[in-house]
C-alpha cells in the first residue's frame, strides 16, 4: 500500500491523462424507437477503436456533461473494423442524451473509454463457454449492451442462443428490424410487451419478461445466462432462475449505477466493496447476491 | 434593445415581493453587458421601458401570489413563457409576507389600516407553483446572482440547471469555518437549510436563519430536538422555523407538529 | 366619468408595480392625476407583531430589496432607543459607511439604469451603453463599489445579515478597512466625471414643490442622527414626527399618503437633502457644485439626478473620512430587555424613513409603524403631474405619458416600500 | 548516558528543541515549498500556510479540516475547452506544498488516497502532480484528543513509515529543563532538511521515552473500536435496528464526510462562463450523503437517509477493506467532533458488532 515517490512516478505515463477526450464523428444515425437512436461512430483521428462486448464509454457533450453508454455493435464485425466504426444505442432521458439527440451525421462529440469488464467479466467472449449455450434476457434499452453478444454468437455459430426480450410496448423494442436476421441465424427469439394497443397485431406474449422463462429450452448446467435491464426486472428474473435451478455462478448481470469517472475514483458507482465501473458493470449473480445495497 | 432570432428572449416579472431578487440582474455589472450578447431582454420593467410582448423563451418571476390580480397575471405570464422559473423565497414559498398565512387577515387589516374594509387581497401569499406549473426554481432571499447566471447559461446550452442537495454546512466546511453548533452551541439552521448563500451568516459569526429554504431531505425533527438540547423554548423553535422562509412545506409541517394550529379563515 | 383618460399602465424603470392615470376633459384640460399602485399590501407592520425585537430587522429589511440597509438600521435604531442601548463611536461610524454604501448602490441603479436613459432619449441602459460605454462603465463601477462595501460589512448586497442591536455580528479587521479606502479613492474620479456629465445634460426647466423635509444635523450631512427639518421651519425629533406629519387617504385612491398637518405636500429624498443640508456636504461635493453652477435651493425635481450624483461624490469622500477614523476594537454586545416605545428617523436613499415600535417587557413587538419615503413623496408626485400636464396638454398622448413617467421617476419611487402597507387602489375601468 | 552535542546535524536522528521548528519551516520555504501547519482558531486547529513556525499550534491534534485539500482540492479544473476554436487546454500544475505537523492518522489517510488515485488501473495525473513532491513533517501524538481512536484503527498515535521527518515530544526531562523533541529522519529529503540543525544525537533512552509516551497516548484514547472481524460483523449487521436510531438523529448534512480525511468521492461537471466562450470540466468533492449522489435517471439507489448514512459508515468500516485491504477510517475522530447530531462512528461500529 505504501508507495515511494519513485514508484508513483514510475507507474504513471505522464502523457496519458485518463480524462483526455477523443473526438468522434457521427457517420450514421438511425432512429430505433421514438426516443432511442443508434449512432454509428468513428474516431475523428481515423484510428481504430477497440472494445469488448459489454464495455461502455463515457460520452461527452462539452458544456452539458458526460454519460455512460455501452457499445451496442459487434466489435469483431469485419466491415466495421475496416471502416473503424462502432455503435452506441442511446435512449434520451436527460441532459447528455438529449444533447446527443440534437446532433446530425457529420457532427462531432467526445468519448473516453472503453471502460468496464464486459460479458462475462474478465474474459473475451470467445474463450468462455464458446461451445456452451447462451441465453440473453433483456428489458427495454438493456438489449443495447447485449447486441454485441448476440451478433458475436450468431457469427460464431457455437452453441444454442436464446433471446428473451421484453419492453413496455412493441414500439419500445430495440433492433426490431434485426429480429428476422437473428432468427434466421439460428437464435430462438422470445418476445413480450408489458402492454399492447387494442387490436394491435402482436403474435407474441403480453406480460413481463419473466413470463418467457418457461419457454426457455436451455436448461441449468447447459450454459450461461446474461441479463440486462432495470434492476427490478433483473431481480424478478434471477429469483425465478434460481427457483428453476440455475446456479448463481452461471448467471451474469450488468448493473447500472451513477458514474462520473469510470476509473474508480469518483466513488459514485460503489456498491459494497465493488466499483461497478471497473469491477463491473457485469457481475455474476453469485457476486451480486452478496452485495449490500443491491436489491437483487 | 432589438430582438434577434438567435438570442434567448427573456423576461422578468414581479409579483408580491421586495424587488431584491431582480436587483441581482442589475448587479451583474459588466456581466450584464455580456448577457446582452446572448440574451434579448424583451421585458424587464425595472430595467427597461421597451417592453415587447411574449412569447418568451425564458421568464423569471419574482414574488408570491397574494391577490386576484396576481393570479390573472401569473396565468398570463405562464401562457407567454416556454420556461418559467420562480426566483427567490417569495416566488418559491410565498416569501416573508407569507407570515400572514398563519395569522388572521382581518386582524392584520385592522392592525395596519384605518379602513380595513377597503382592502382586497387573499388571506395568504403563496409561491407561484400553487397556481401555475413551474419549470424551475432558484432559491434564496434574495437569490444569488451567480445562480441566476448559471440558470441562464444552462438554458442557453440546453441543459437542465443543477439542483444540488448540499446543505449550508458544506459551504461552511469548504470555508473552514468553525461550526457554530458544535463549538458555540448556537442553534444554527445550516443543518436543515439548502446551500447557495456561501454560508454567509456563519462566516459572520451568526447562526444561519434559513433564507435559502429547507435542504433536500431536511431532518427537522432532529433539528427541533437539537434546539431543545441547546435550551430553546418551543416558541423560540417555532419562530426560528417561521421567519424569513416560513411557508416551505418542511418548515411549516415541523411547526404544525409542535403547536396546535391557530384557527384560520 | 371623465370623457378621456390617459394611462401609463405599468410604470417601467421604477421599483415595483404602479401606473399613472390622467383624466382629461374635451378641451384636454386635466381634471385629475393619480399615481396608481397595484402592488398588493404586504402587512409588514402586522406580521412583525408578536415577534422578538431581535428578529424583526431581518424581516423588515425585506420591505425593500433596494435599500434594505436603511430599513434594518432604522429598525435597530428604534429598538436601541427603547432598550437604552448606546452604541460606540466606531459602530456609529461603520453604520454611516454602511448607509452611504446603500446610497452608492441605490443611486447607482437609479441614475444609470432608471433615470439616465430618459435624459438621453433611450429605453434602457443597454442602449445608453452603446453610445456612452465609458459613462456606463463608470456608473457600473460606482454601483459595484456601493455593493462591495455593503457586502463587505453586511455579507451580501441585498438583505445583509450582520447588523444587530448594538452593532455588527463581526467587525472587520482594520487592514480590510484600508483596502476599502483604496477602493473608494479609486472611484472618486468616476463620481466626479459622472456628475460633470449629468450636470451638463439638458433638463426641463420646471418649478416643482417648494417644501422639503430631511434629517439635518449641524455637524454632518443628515443620515441617521439629527432632527427632521423642513424649509418652512419645522424641526422635529423622531418622537415628534407623527405629530406634524399625517398619513391620510384621498377619495380617488386608496393608497395612504402623507402631508404636513398644515396641509403642505412635501418632498423627501436627495434633492430635499441637498437643499436643506448643502453646507454639510463634503468639500468635494460643494466645490463641484460651485464649479458646475448648481445653486440651492433648487425647486426643479428634474435636478434630482444631479442631487444623487452630488450625494455619490459626498458618500465616497465621507466614507473615506469615517473609515480612516475607525480603530476597530472588538466589543461585546449586551443589553437588557425592557418594555417601551420609541421612534427613529433615518435617511434612506429615497428620503426619510420613519420607524416606531412598542415592545413589552419580554421584548415582543406589540406595535409597529413604518412610514416609507415613497409614501411621503406620493402626493408631491401627483402634484407635480397636475402642474406639469397642463403645460404640455397640446402634445400627443404618447409624449404626455412619457413626460409624466419621467416626472414620476425623478422621485425614484419605491413601490414595494410604499406597499408594505399600501392599499390596492381601485383602477377605474375605461 | 553520554551524549554527543552537535552544532549541525548531518542528517541523522537527534534530540532537538522547539527552536529548530522554525529552521525546518524556513528550510522548506527556502527550497520553494509553501508550508502548511495547524493554526489555532477559536480553539480548533486549521491548516494554514505558515509564515514561520511560531504560528503553528502544537496543541490541536488533527485540525478541523484535514490537510486533504493540499493533495485533493475541493474544486479543480480538469481541462478547459475553448468553444470558439474547439481547442482543449489542460493545465496540470505540480504544486510544492509541505505539511508541518501532520499527524500519523492523516498520513495514513493520505496513503489511502494514494491507493485510490494512483493504485489502480488509471493513474490520476492531477493528484499525482500534487503528490510527487510533498514533504511530510509528522508529529507523533503524545496526547489523545477526546474523539481519537487511531490506536484501534492501527494508524497512530505513532508512525513508523512514510515520513520525511518525524517529531515526538519527549516532554521535559524529570519534569524540568527545556522541552525536548525526538527528531527522526525517514527519507533522504528529510535528511537534507535535518542537516545543519542544532541538536544532540539520539540515544536508546530517547526511543524508549518515545515508545512509552506513545503507549500512554494509546492507553489514553477514550474511544475504542475492536476491528477484529469487523467487516464481516458490519456486513451481517446491515439491518441492525441501531441504524434507524442513528438515522433519526442524522441531518444528512454531510459534515462528517466533508471533514473525513479519506473521503474521495467527486462530481465531474462542466462549467461554462457567462459569455459562452469557455467550458471548464471540473471535479469537486461530493459525498454519499447528498440525495442526488446515487440518483440515476428514473431512480435513486440510496433514496432514504438511512441508506446514505449506512453507506458512509459501512464504507469506512467494511467496504474499504474489501476494496483496498485496509480500513478507510483512520480513527481521526473528526466526524465525531463535527457532527451536529452527536453521531459517533466508533459507537455505531461497537453497537453493530455487538460490543455495546
Ligand atoms: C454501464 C452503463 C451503461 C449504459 N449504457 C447505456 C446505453 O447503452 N444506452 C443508454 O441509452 N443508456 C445507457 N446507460 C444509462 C445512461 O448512462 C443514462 O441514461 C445517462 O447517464 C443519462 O444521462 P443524461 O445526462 O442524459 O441524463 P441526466 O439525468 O441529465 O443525467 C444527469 C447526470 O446523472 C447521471 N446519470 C443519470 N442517470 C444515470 C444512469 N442511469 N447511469 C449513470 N449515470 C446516470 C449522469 O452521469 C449525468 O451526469 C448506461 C448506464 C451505465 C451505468
Ligand atoms: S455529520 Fe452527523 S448529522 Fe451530519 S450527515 Fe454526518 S452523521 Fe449525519
Ligand atoms: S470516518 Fe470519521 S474518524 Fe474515521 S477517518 Fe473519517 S472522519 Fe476520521
Ligand atoms: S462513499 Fe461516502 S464515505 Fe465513502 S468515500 Fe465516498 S463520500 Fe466518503
Amino acid at each position: 500500500m505504501v508507495k515511494t515517490d519513485e514508484e508513483i512516478e514510475g507507474a504513471v505515463n505522464p502523457t496519458l491523462n485518463p480524462f483526455r477526450l477523443q473526438p468522434v464523428e457521427i457517420v450514421g444515425l438511425k432512429q430505433v424507437t421514438s426516443d432511442v437512436k443508434t449512432y454509428t461512430l468513428r474516431l475523428a483521428d481515423g484510428s481504430h477503436f477497440r472494445f469488448l462486448p459489454g464495455q461502455f464509454n463515457m460520452v461527452s457533450v462539452i458544456g452539458i456533461g458526460e454519460a455512460a453508454i455501452s457499445m451496442s455493435s459487434d466489435p469483431d464485425e469485419l466491415e466495421a473494423i475496416e471502416r473503424g466504426t462502432w455503435q452506441h444505442t442511446v435512449r434520451q432521458v436527460g441532459n447528455v442524451t438529449k444533447a446527443l439527440d440534437r446532433l446530425q451525421v457529420g457532427d462531432r462529440f467526445f468519448i473516453r473509454g472503453p471502460y468496464g469488464n464486459g460479458w462475462p467479466p474478465g474474459y473475451p467472449l470467445q474463450r468462455v463457454g464458446a461451445s456452451r449455450d447462451l441465453a440473453v434476457i433483456a428489458g427495454g434499452v438493456g438489449l443495447a449492451p447485449l447486441r454485441p453478444v448476440v451478433c458475436r454468437r450468431l457469427a460464431r455459430k457455437t452453441g444454442r442462443l436464446e433471446i428473451l426480450y421484453g419492453a413496455r410496448t412493441p414500439e419500445d423494442m430495440l433492433f426490431r428490424d434485426e429480429f428476422r436476421t437473428w432468427a434466421q441465424g439460428g437464435a430462438r427469439l422470445m418476445l413480450t410487451a408489458d402492454k399492447i394497443a387494442d387490436g394491435a397485431d402482436w403474435p407474441y406474449r403480453v406480460g413481463l419478461v419473466t413470463a418467457l422463462l418457461d419457454e426457455m429450452e436451455i436448461l441449468p448446467g447447459q450454459g450461461h445466462i446474461f441479463v440486462c435491464g432495470p434492476e427490478v426486472m433483473m431481480k424478478s428474473v434471477v429469483r425465478e432462475l434460481t427457483e428453476r435451478g440455475w446456479p448463481p455462478e452461471e448467471v451474469f448481470l450488468s448493473l447500472e449505477r451513477r458514474m462520473e469517472c469510470g476509473q474508480k475514483t469518483c466513488g459514485r458507482c460503489q456498491v459494497d466493496a465493488v466499483y461497478v465501473c471497473q469491477d463491473g458493470p457485469v457481475f455474476s449473480y453469485a457476486v451480486v447476491k452478496e452485495l449490500l445495497g443491491v436489491d437483487i | 434593445m432589438t430582438a434577434q432570432a438567435d438570442k434567448l428572449k427573456m423576461a422578468v416579472f414581479k409579483f408580491t415581493s421586495c424587488s431584491g431578487c431582480q436587483t441581482p440582474f442589475l448587479n451583474m455589472e459588466t456581466e450584464i453587458l455580456d448577457l446582452a450578447d446572448h440574451v434579448d431582454i424583451a421585458c424587464f420593467a425595472m430595467a427597461s421601458s421597451a417592453t415587447r410582448p411574449g412569447p418568451y423563451d425564458l421568464t423569471f418571476v419574482e414574488g408570491g401570489i397574494s391577490c386576484e390580480e396576481d393570479v390573472r397575471r401569473i396565468n398570463m405570464v405562464r401562457q407567454e413563457s416556454k420556461i418559467l422559473v420562480g426566483i427567490g423565497n417569495c416566488a418559491v414559498y410565498g416569501g416573508p409576507q407569507a407570515l400572514r398565512n398563519f395569522m388572521s387577515l382581518e386582524d392584520l387589516k385592522r392592525t395596519v389600516y384605518p379602513q380595513p374594509d377597503l382592502i382586497h387581497c387573499f388571506p395568504t401569499c403563496k409561491g407561484i407553483a400553487d397556481y401555475v406549473p413551474v419549470d424551475g426554481f432558484v432559491n434564496g432571499c434574495p437569490v444569488d446572482q451567480g445562480h441566476l447566471q448559471d440558470y441562464i447559461v444552462s438554458v442557453l446550452l440546453g441543459k437542465s440547471p443543477e439542483v444540488s442537495s448540499r446543505s449550508v454546512c458544506l459551504e461552511c466546511k469548504m470555508k473552514e469555518n468553525i461550526c457554530l453548533i458544535v463549538a458555540e452551541g448556537v442553534a444554527c439552521m445550516g443543518v436543515v437549510t439548502g446551500a447557495g448563500c456561501g454560508a454567509l451568516c456563519p462566516s459572520f459569526d451568526r447562526g444561519c436563519y434559513g433564507c435559502f429554504g429547507p435542504s433536500a431531505d431536511p431532518n427537522l425533527n432532529s433539528f427541533a430536538n437539537l434546539c431543545r438540547e441547546l435550551g430553546l423554548t418551543e416558541d423560540e423553535i417555532n419562530r426560528k422555523l417561521r421567519c424569513i422562509v416560513n411557508n416551505a412545506k418542511a418548515f411549516r409541517e415541523e411547526v404544525e407538529r409542535h403547536v396546535p394550529q391557530p384557527v384560520k379563515g | 366619468m371623465c370623457p378621456s383618460q390617459l394611462k401609463v399602465d405599468y410604470l417601467t424603470r421604477v421599483e415595483g408595480e404602479g401606473g399613472i392615470e390622467l383624466d382629461l376633459d374635451e378641451q384636454r384640460r386635466l381634471l385629475d392625476a393619480r399615481v396608481t399602485i397595484f402592488e398588493p399590501p404586504r402587512f409588514f407592520e402586522g406580521i412583525v407583531r408578536g415577534r422578538r425585537c431581535e428578529e424583526i430587522a431581518d424581516i423588515i429589511a425585506r420591505i425593500c430589496g433596494l435599500c434594505p440597509v436603511t430599513y434594518q438600521l432604522g429598525t435597530l435604531l428604534a429598538i436601541e432607543h427603547i432598550l437604552g442601548v448606546e452604541v460606540s463611536r466606531q459602530i456609529r461610524l461603520l453604520r454611516k459607511v454602511f448607509i452611504l454604501s446603500q446610497y452608492l448602490g441605490s443611486h447607482g441603479i437609479h441614475v444609470f439604469f432608471l433615470a439616465l436613459p430618459d435624459y438621453l432619449g433611450y429605453d434602457n441602459i443597454f442602449e445608453v451603453a452603446r453610445e456612452h460605454r465609458d459613462l456606463v462603465n463608470r456608473g457600473l463601477r460606482l454601483k459595484k463599489l456601493g455593493n462591495d462595501i455593503t457586502s463587505f460589512l453586511g455579507a451580501r448586497e441585498v438583505h445583509p445579515v450582520t447588523a444587530v442591536i448594538g452593532g455588527f455580528t463581526k467587525l472587520p479587521p482594520r487592514s480590510m478597512l484600508d483596502d476599502l479606502i483604496i477602493q473608494l479613492k479609486a472611484r472618486q474620479e468616476d463620481a466626479q466625471a459622472a456628475l460633470e456629465f449629468v450636470a451638463r445634460l439638458p433638463r426641463p426647466a420646471w418649478v416643482g414643490g417648494r417644501v422639503f423635509g430631511a434629517l439635518s444635523h449641524p455637524a454632518e450631512y443628515g443620515l441617521d442622527e439629527g432632527r427632521w427639518c423642513t424649509n418652512d421651519g419645522l424641526s422635529l425629533s423622531a418622537e415628534e414626527f407623527t405629530g406634524y406629519v399625517e398619513e391620510y387617504q384621498v377619495p380617488h385612491s386608496n393608497a395612504l399618503r402623507c402631508r404636513l398637518k398644515n396641509g403642505a405636500h412635501y418632498m423627501v429624498g436627495p434633492l430635499a437633502r441637498v437643499n436643506l443640508n448643502f453646507e454639510q456636504l463634503s468639500a468635494e461635493a460643494r466645490y463641484a457644485a460651485g464649479r458646475l453652477n448648481l445653486c440651492v435651493p433648487d425647486y426643479n425635481p428634474f435636478n434630482s439626478i444631479v442631487a444623487r450624483l452630488l450625494e455619490i461624490v459626498h458618500a465616497i469622500e465621507t466614507s473615506i473620512k469615517y473609515l480612516e477614523e475607525i480603530e476597530v476594537r472588538q466589543e461585546s454586545l449586551s443589553y437588557d430587555i425592557r418594555a417601551g416605545a420609541a421612534a427613529s428617523l433615518i435617511e434612506a436613499p429615497r428620503g426619510t424613513l420613519y420607524h416606531h415600535f412598542r415592545i413589552d417587557d419580554r421584548g415582543f413587538v406589540q406595535e409597529a409603524n413604518i412610514i416609507a419615503p415613497t409614501t411621503q413623496n406620493l402626493s408631491r408626485i401627483e402634484q407635480d403631474l397636475k402642474e406639469l400636464v397642463p403645460q404640455i396638454a397640446s402634445e400627443q398622448d404618447g409624449n404626455i405619458a412619457r413626460a409624466c413617467e419621467v416626472a414620476v421617476r425623478n422621485y425614484d419611487p419605491c413601490i414595494s416600500c410604499a406597499t408594505h402597507c399600501i392599499i390596492k387602489s381601485e383602477t377605474s375601468g375605461v | 548516558m553520554p551524549r554527543k552535542v552537535m552544532q549541525g546535524l548531518a542528517g541523522e536522528d537527534a534530540v532537538v528543541e522547539r527552536t529548530v521548528f522554525n529552521d525546518i519551516v524556513t528550510g522548506l520555504q527556502e527550497r520553494g515549498y509553501t508550508v502548511y501547519g495547524t493554526v489555532n482558531e477559536k480553539g480548533a486547529g486549521i491548516f494554514r500556510p505558515l509564515g514561520d513556525a511560531g504560528e503553528f499550534s502544537l496543541r490541536c491534534t488533527g485540525g478541523t479540516m484535514p490537510p486533504k485539500d493540499l493533495w485533493y482540492p475541493p474544486f479543480e479544473t480538469l481541462f478547459t475547452y475553448d468553444r470558439q476554436t474547439g481547442e482543449f487546454h489542460t493545465d496540470i500544475e505540480e504544486t510544492r506544498h509541505a505539511v508541518f505537523g501532520i499527524r500519523p492518522c492523516d498520513v495514513h489517510a493520505l496513503l489511502a488516497l494514494d491507493e485510490v488515485f494512483l493504485g489502480g488501473e488509471y493513474q490520476d495525473p492531477y493528484y499525482r502532480a500534487r503528490r510527487v513532491d510533498l514533504p511530510l513533517i509528522v508529529f507523533n501524538c503524545v496526547e489523545a484528543g477526546d474523539t481519537c481512536f487511531c490506536s484501534s484503527m492501527g494508524t497512530g498515535p505513532g508512525l513508523d513509515h512514510d515520513y520525511d521527518l518525524l517529531i515526538t515530544d519527549l516532554g521535559r526531562s524529570n519534569g524540568e529543563g527545556s522541552e525536548r523533541f525526538l527528531l527522526e529522519v525517514g527519507s533522504s529529503r528529510g535528511g537534507e532538511l535535518a542537516r545543519g540543525l542544532r541538536g544532540e544525537a539520539a540515544v536508546d533512552e530517547d526511543y524508549q521515552v518515545k515508545k512509552r509516551r506513545l503507549q500512554e497516548t494509546a492507553a489514553g484514547e477514550r474511544i475504542t473500536l475492536n476491528t477484529g472481524d469487523l467487516p464481516r460483523l458490519m456486513h451481517n449487521g446491515h439491518d441492525h435496528p441501531y441504524w434507524r436510531e442513528v438515522t433519526d438523529k442524522c441531518f444528512g448534512c454531510a459534515n462528517c464526510t466533508s471533514v473525513c480525511p479519506t473521503c474521495y468521492c467527486a462530481d465531474i461537471f462542466d462549467e461554462t462562463d457567462f459569455s459562452l466562450r469557455e467550458t471548464r470540466r471540473k471535479r469537486r468533492w461530493s459525498w454519499c450523503f447528498l440525495v442526488e449522489f446515487g440518483a440515476v435517471h428514473g431512480g435513486n439507489f440510496r433514496e432514504e437517509r438511512i441508506d446514505r448514512l449506512r453507506q458512509f459508515m459501512q464504507h469506512k468500516l467494511n467496504f474499504s477493506m474489501g476494496q483496498y485491504g485496509f480500513f478507510h477510517c483512520v480513527g481521526c475522530g473528526r466526524c465525531i467532533v463535527w457532527c451536529p447530531a452527536n453521531i459517533d462512528i466508533a459507537q455505531t461500529g461497537r453497537v453493530i458488532r455487538g460490543d455495546a
